[in-house]
């Protein structure tokens, strides 16, 4: 067990798995000799070599491609997009074929490719770095969107994502990148893919929420009960597509109050699909309209602005006072 | 009568709207619904019991039934 | 301090053996075995006369829109190159190449009968399915090099892709990739001088496809596509460089689309007659049978045999066909193969969907 | 006034507002000479002359990024993608820089520009030929996103995309090209964007849909009146972004019931949207689950299998009735 | 039918004028008048002073990440050629030439203090906003100039990007539609040598990024891109040919990334030092001084002077910033400019906001 931040977590499942795996490779821009942008690859070429940790040319589509191309092939790649505001240059390769290949050739090949990328605010950062969408990948059928908030899990979902027999997009929060440490087990640990998880009992709200906006949910849900006296229910989706709905929509049977949290713009936002599950699957218990605590449906501003635009702490106090008070 | 039960109430919203208009605590209902589930009827039935007034049933509810 | 010339490392050039009436450049001329040489007129004869009787039956509904050949029969002699453990990354007007390796004429036609079934390549070769995006699946033969040359594999990967398909910016990251890589991959772009309505003239200002091969430092040569002789060199010279770990090689094959873009194209609203009668008299079967009658390989009986041989073959693959799509596809099988395992949100919907099905039947009995 | 199919009125559309205003002009694979693979632009280029009907080299990203750039010098491009599944070829340029360009610039410049494209099944077509993800434009702030459903809306709802101030994306169900035939005035005519339509007055239930799917819709209201007695409301949406919440949860206070329809897959799709908006406006006067009929969240399946994929008038109606017997 | 070179249009040169020592070849030291010569100088210090101002300003936290442009200052030798009503389309590496441009140095400061009001740009000039999606704005570039051809205008559109955008498809789209079009465009490519960590040699395989051209039959020149004569002469050439009708064309302009990546980036990780040294002794800046001081057109005191006149010019941009940034920023302007109206559910967004921060304003009290 060693304390680490989830840039490290992400490391060390990206070892391991090099480690255990040969057919695992590493590709994107800067992912070798610079260890990435963010640092998530460092190391990895000195211990696996170039062919294995590869530098690409500057080209979001080709990445991609390729990756789709080693993965009919038969090894497992994980490419890195930058940073997720560029991946829609490699968005048809995802939609086109990563999802489509398995389906198209009626099984004979299959995609095991992962699709890393950072993505959301906080790190006052310039234009096209800080945005959450998606639900552009979690509308896509054929493919699956994973989204770890702390280390731990971050490493245990990576595992998993890399022994996926079908394509993952892998978004990591880079607001929690270097936010904060966490025991990480040496030994292998995985968290199975589409299953979410109960970080908090309550009964009186659910608070569902992924990612980076995990954090604030957390501290909104202690606040709840040092102020409010409010016991708070907190999932955490971990997968959002397939979205497993079996959690929360319980969770909301019992608290009849649920209020979900996302960076991403909230119309046509991984949110709306949450409020149409509970009102599919929870209708008659719920006592109080749904909340939505999301970015604006605005471009997200620079980041003198960043924090008004954010679900921080205090917006989903808010909601949830609302929701509680209704 | 029926004592206030822990566990919350099954009802759509709409019944929860027309219990709210009366005053009443939708846990304090009978249910008679398919499923446990309290209805707008179960409703108006128990503010009747309790000696309030019923609400004229609005016309959706009357669809509903 | 002058304005000097940059020495490039590749010049481009035209390769052409077999001319229209069936005359061969010795000095050109590729050793390819006799046997070979009737397989692969075989071949063309088939896809011919496949793509005729597909026409055939769009014409009558009983196939939905499809992308003739006629005209680009030629492109066996690069598949002719390829071993089992090679790789095939078709496009969509690759029939003639798909059929070399492997691929059922009867899969051919559930395809465009609308059955997802038709989409399944066979399972002793390496043939990716037919690509519809333009120009994308060209970086998937470069994903499939780099696969071969990191385990240290002799195998090559050959990419198709249209004229069109050159104006793609994956196209670009394709060639890019590939060179920066050096993986063993060849791409055969098919010019037919059209792509829908747009003439090759206005796909690009350049004189020659080929030419894009210098952007990348890599070796680009400019075909004729309807030279099935020439067609086999220039894939042996890009192959066996490939397998030699030489790196990858680009090929502009100059042939005709004869016939529609798709059968949902009228190609009179955009091209006059004569050009395409001046491909008529360029033909890749007829030049092709000359030569092989000329080599005494052919003979006016081998010929009938052959045609009749194919017609048979069709007529064989036409039945196997009926009798797969004489019951109604089943609907489940929408929900195969979406994921190695379907998640519980989809089992849900293949219930609904199921339950939807049964009270159909019921509603029928 | 003439009777016209939805080819023809867009058709119409282009053809009068190319009249009007010399700085609209039309591009994209084999819209000039061809008239388009659809005919939608047939003829234009014969009165207009290849400068303002051009046919471009085969690229998307190239057809929208220069689009952008002919919006930004003062021009009004009209621009179509052959089919709306090669769209995403130009997914970035639109997210990036169209939907950007006015906020990026302070307001400065501005992208009105209109990307056509047909989408949806029912055409017997190869794969990639018959998607349906407007959610994907729906989501991206910045952007409209209009889907019509008959002739008459679809010229009426064109005129005003190409006149508007910013990107639209403008979906044509195909399926509903030469369906039928609707009388169209020769005189202009446009609906403001953003704007839904009642099209069927009823007390009993809302459906809610756009596009191709209002027709099945229709078919649905009729015979739950026929066979049912039922009175069915109908919303046609005809902008999906910004959606206009305000006919359809006005719509639910009365019915208390709705059934949403779209050939897009349900998950993370149109209909989750709807609900959300439902469920934050018209909570309490919910008598029954929202039901959601959609493609199924696979890939659409070649056309021997499209019809059960599709969300037809059987599926409609026994979601109804479900709906009505909750 | 033989096997036989294609004759091409163009060839590739590079073209360099000034050299490391201040050396000029007076066969081809092109017209510039002397004012524009000093002007250009001038504009090159003061990027280099304001670049090197950021850097401080950044690690003292009152700035966020930004691209440096140290040793790129030789670009305003490009857009020393537009007039007013041409449009400048730049990356995120082109501050002299937005400087140039009438681009408010403060707004620079604005836009990397993270306040959406950078954004803006003069309101008299045709320049584009920063663009940071690698290669996609080259297109935009290509739409304008057909705006401009198709109003018959005799403006150009001149687009600049990093050799690493050479890789992206758009960069392959943007150079085909702009010759197939023949538009008033002129693609610079400011070839830094690196794509952050990745060397030029592993972006692409070729020899030179300026032969890309030959793939679009485009006329293709390399520059020296320290030597703003060259720059300069180079812009003229393509410029001239794009206001004449001659169409687009590419310059490969070869200079040196002396500074970090941007500012979060360590380039001690992935190049040697002694490159880096090789290139400041080629630094843009200290020939053309050697050349000015040469032909008279500088002195000691006019060098002096007009180091302090730009410190001075940074100075009052610094303090203006300062000014504009001494409120904060007023969050309700995130909804400004989404669109030209906002739609009824941005309205209620934008209600929400003014909500919370009215709450907390009280709750302040
Ligand atoms: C990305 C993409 N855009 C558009 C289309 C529609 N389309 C199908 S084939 C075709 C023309 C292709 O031309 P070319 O590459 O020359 O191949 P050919 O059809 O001539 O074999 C077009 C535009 C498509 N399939 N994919
Ligand atoms: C499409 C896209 N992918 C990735 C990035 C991240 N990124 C920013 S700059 C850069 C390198 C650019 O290299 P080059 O084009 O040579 O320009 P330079 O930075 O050297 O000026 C990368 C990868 C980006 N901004 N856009
Ligand atoms: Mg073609
Ligand atoms: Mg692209
Ligand atoms: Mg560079």
């Amino acid at each position: 067990m060693a304390k680490m931040t989830m840039v490290q977590a992400i490391n060390l499942a990206l070892t391991q798995e090099m480690e255990k795996d040969d057919s695992v490779v590493v590709l994107g821009e800067d992912v070798g000799v610079d260890g990435g942008v963010f640092r998530v690859t460092d190391g990895l070429i000195g211990k696996f070599g170039p062919e294995r940790v590869i530098d690409t040319p500057l080209a979001e589509s080709g990445i991609a491609g390729i990756s789709i191309g080693m993965a009919v092939y038969g090894l497992k790649p994980v490419c890195e997009m930058q940073f997720s505001g560029f991946d829609y240059l490699a968005f048809h390769q995802l939609e086109s074929h990563a999802a489509r290949l398995r389906w198209r050739s009626q099984g004979r090949f299959r995609v095991p490719m992962v699709m890393r990328a950072p993505y959301g605010g906080g790190v006052r950062a310039l234009e096209h770095h800080s945005e959450s969408r998606e639900a552009y990948w979690a509308h896509t059928p054929g493919l699956k969107m994973v989204i770890p908030s702390s280390p731990r899990n971050a490493r245990a979902l990576l595992v998993s994502a890399i022994r996926d027999p079908d394509p993952v997009v892998f978004y990591e929060p880079k607001a929690v990148y270097r936010a904060f440490r966490e025991e990480v087990p040496e030994a292998e640990e995985t968290i199975p893919i589409g299953r979410s998880q109960l970080v908090r009992e309550g009964r009186d709200v659910t608070l569902i929420s992924y990612g980076a906006t995990m954090h604030p949910v957390l501290e909104a849900a202690s606040l709840l009960k040092e102020r409010d006296g409010v016991e708070a229910e907190v999932v955490d989706l971990l997968t959002v597509s397939p979205l497993d709905d079996s959690l929360f929509t319980q969770s909301v049977k019992k608290t009849g109050r649920a209020v979900l949290v996302h960076e991403a713009p909230r119309s046509f936002g991984p949110g709306a699909e949450i409020v149409a599950r509970l009102v599919e699957k929870s209708f008659l218990y719920l006592e109080a309209p749904i909340a939505r605590v999301t970015g604006f449906d605005v471009i997200i501003p620079l980041y003198q602005r960043e924090r008004e635009y954010m679900p921080g702490t205090e917006r989903i106090l808010r909601a949830a006072r609302e929701t509680l008070s209704f | 009568a029926v004592t206030a039960s822990k566990e919350p109430p099954a009802a759509a919203p709409s019944t929860r709207r027309l219990a709210r208009e009366l005053g009443i605590d939708l846990r304090q209902v009978a249910p008679s619904g398919p499923g446990g589930r309290v209805t707008p009827e179960d409703v108006r039935r128990h503010a009747e019991l309790q000696g309030r007034k019923p609400a004229a049933p609005s016309p959706q509810a009357a669809v509903a039934e | 301090m002058p304005r000097k010339e940059i020495e490039l490392p590749y010049r481009v050039e035209h390769l052409s053996i077999l001319n229209e009436n069936g005359e061969v450049d010795k000095s050109l001329e590729p050793d390819i075995p006799e046997s070979l040489l009737v397989k692969l007129y075989r071949a063309m004869v088939l896809s011919r006369k496949f793509d005729e009787r597909m026409l055939i039956l769009q014409r009558q509904g009983r196939i939905g829109t499809f992308a003739p050949i006629k005209g680009q029969e030629a492109q066996v002699g690069a598949v002719a190159l390829l071993e089992p453990g090679d790789w095939l990354v078709p496009s969509f007007r690759e029939m003639p190449a798909e059929v070399w390796r492997g691929k059922k004429l009867e899969n051919v036609l559930l395809l465009y009968a609308g059955y997802n079934e038709g989409g399944r390549t066979p399972d002793d070769l390496n043939n990716l399915p037919v690509s519809i995006p333009v120009g994308t699946q060209t970086l998937h033969a470069v994903g499939l090099a780099y696969g071969i040359k990191y385990r240290k594999g002799k195998n090559v990967a050959m990419a198709f892709f249209g004229d069109g398909a050159t104006s793609e910016g994956d196209f670009h990251e394709a060639l890019n990739f590939a060179s920066v890589f050096q993986v063993p991959a060849v791409f055969i772009c098919q010019n037919n001088h059209w792509a829908i309505s747009l003439p090759r003239a206005r796909q690009s200002h350049s004189k020659t496809l080929a030419q894009k091969a210098l952007a990348y430092d890599m070796p680009g040569l400019q075909v004729d596509g309807n030279d099935v002789l020439a067609v086999y060199a220039a894939a042996k010279e890009a192959v066996d460089r490939a397998r030699a770990g030489g790196g990858p090689s680009f090929i502009e094959s100059v042939t005709y689309r004869l016939s529609m873009h798709t059968t949902a194209d009228d190609p009179k609203k955009y091209r006059r007659e004569e050009e395409v009668e001046q491909w008529v008299r360029r033909d890749p079967i007829i030049r092709f049978e000359k030569y092989l009658l000329g080599r005494g390989l052919l003979s006016e009986e081998s010929v009938a045999g052959i045609a009749d041989e194919v017609q048979a073959e069709i007529k064989e693959a036409e039945e196997r066909w009926t009798r797969m799509t004489e019951k109604p596809a089943d609907p489940m099988e929408m929900f195969d193969h979406a994921y190695e395992e379907l998640p519980p949100y989809l089992l849900e919907q293949k219930e609904q969907l199921r339950r939807e099905l049964d009270a159909k039947q019921t509603e029928a009995n």
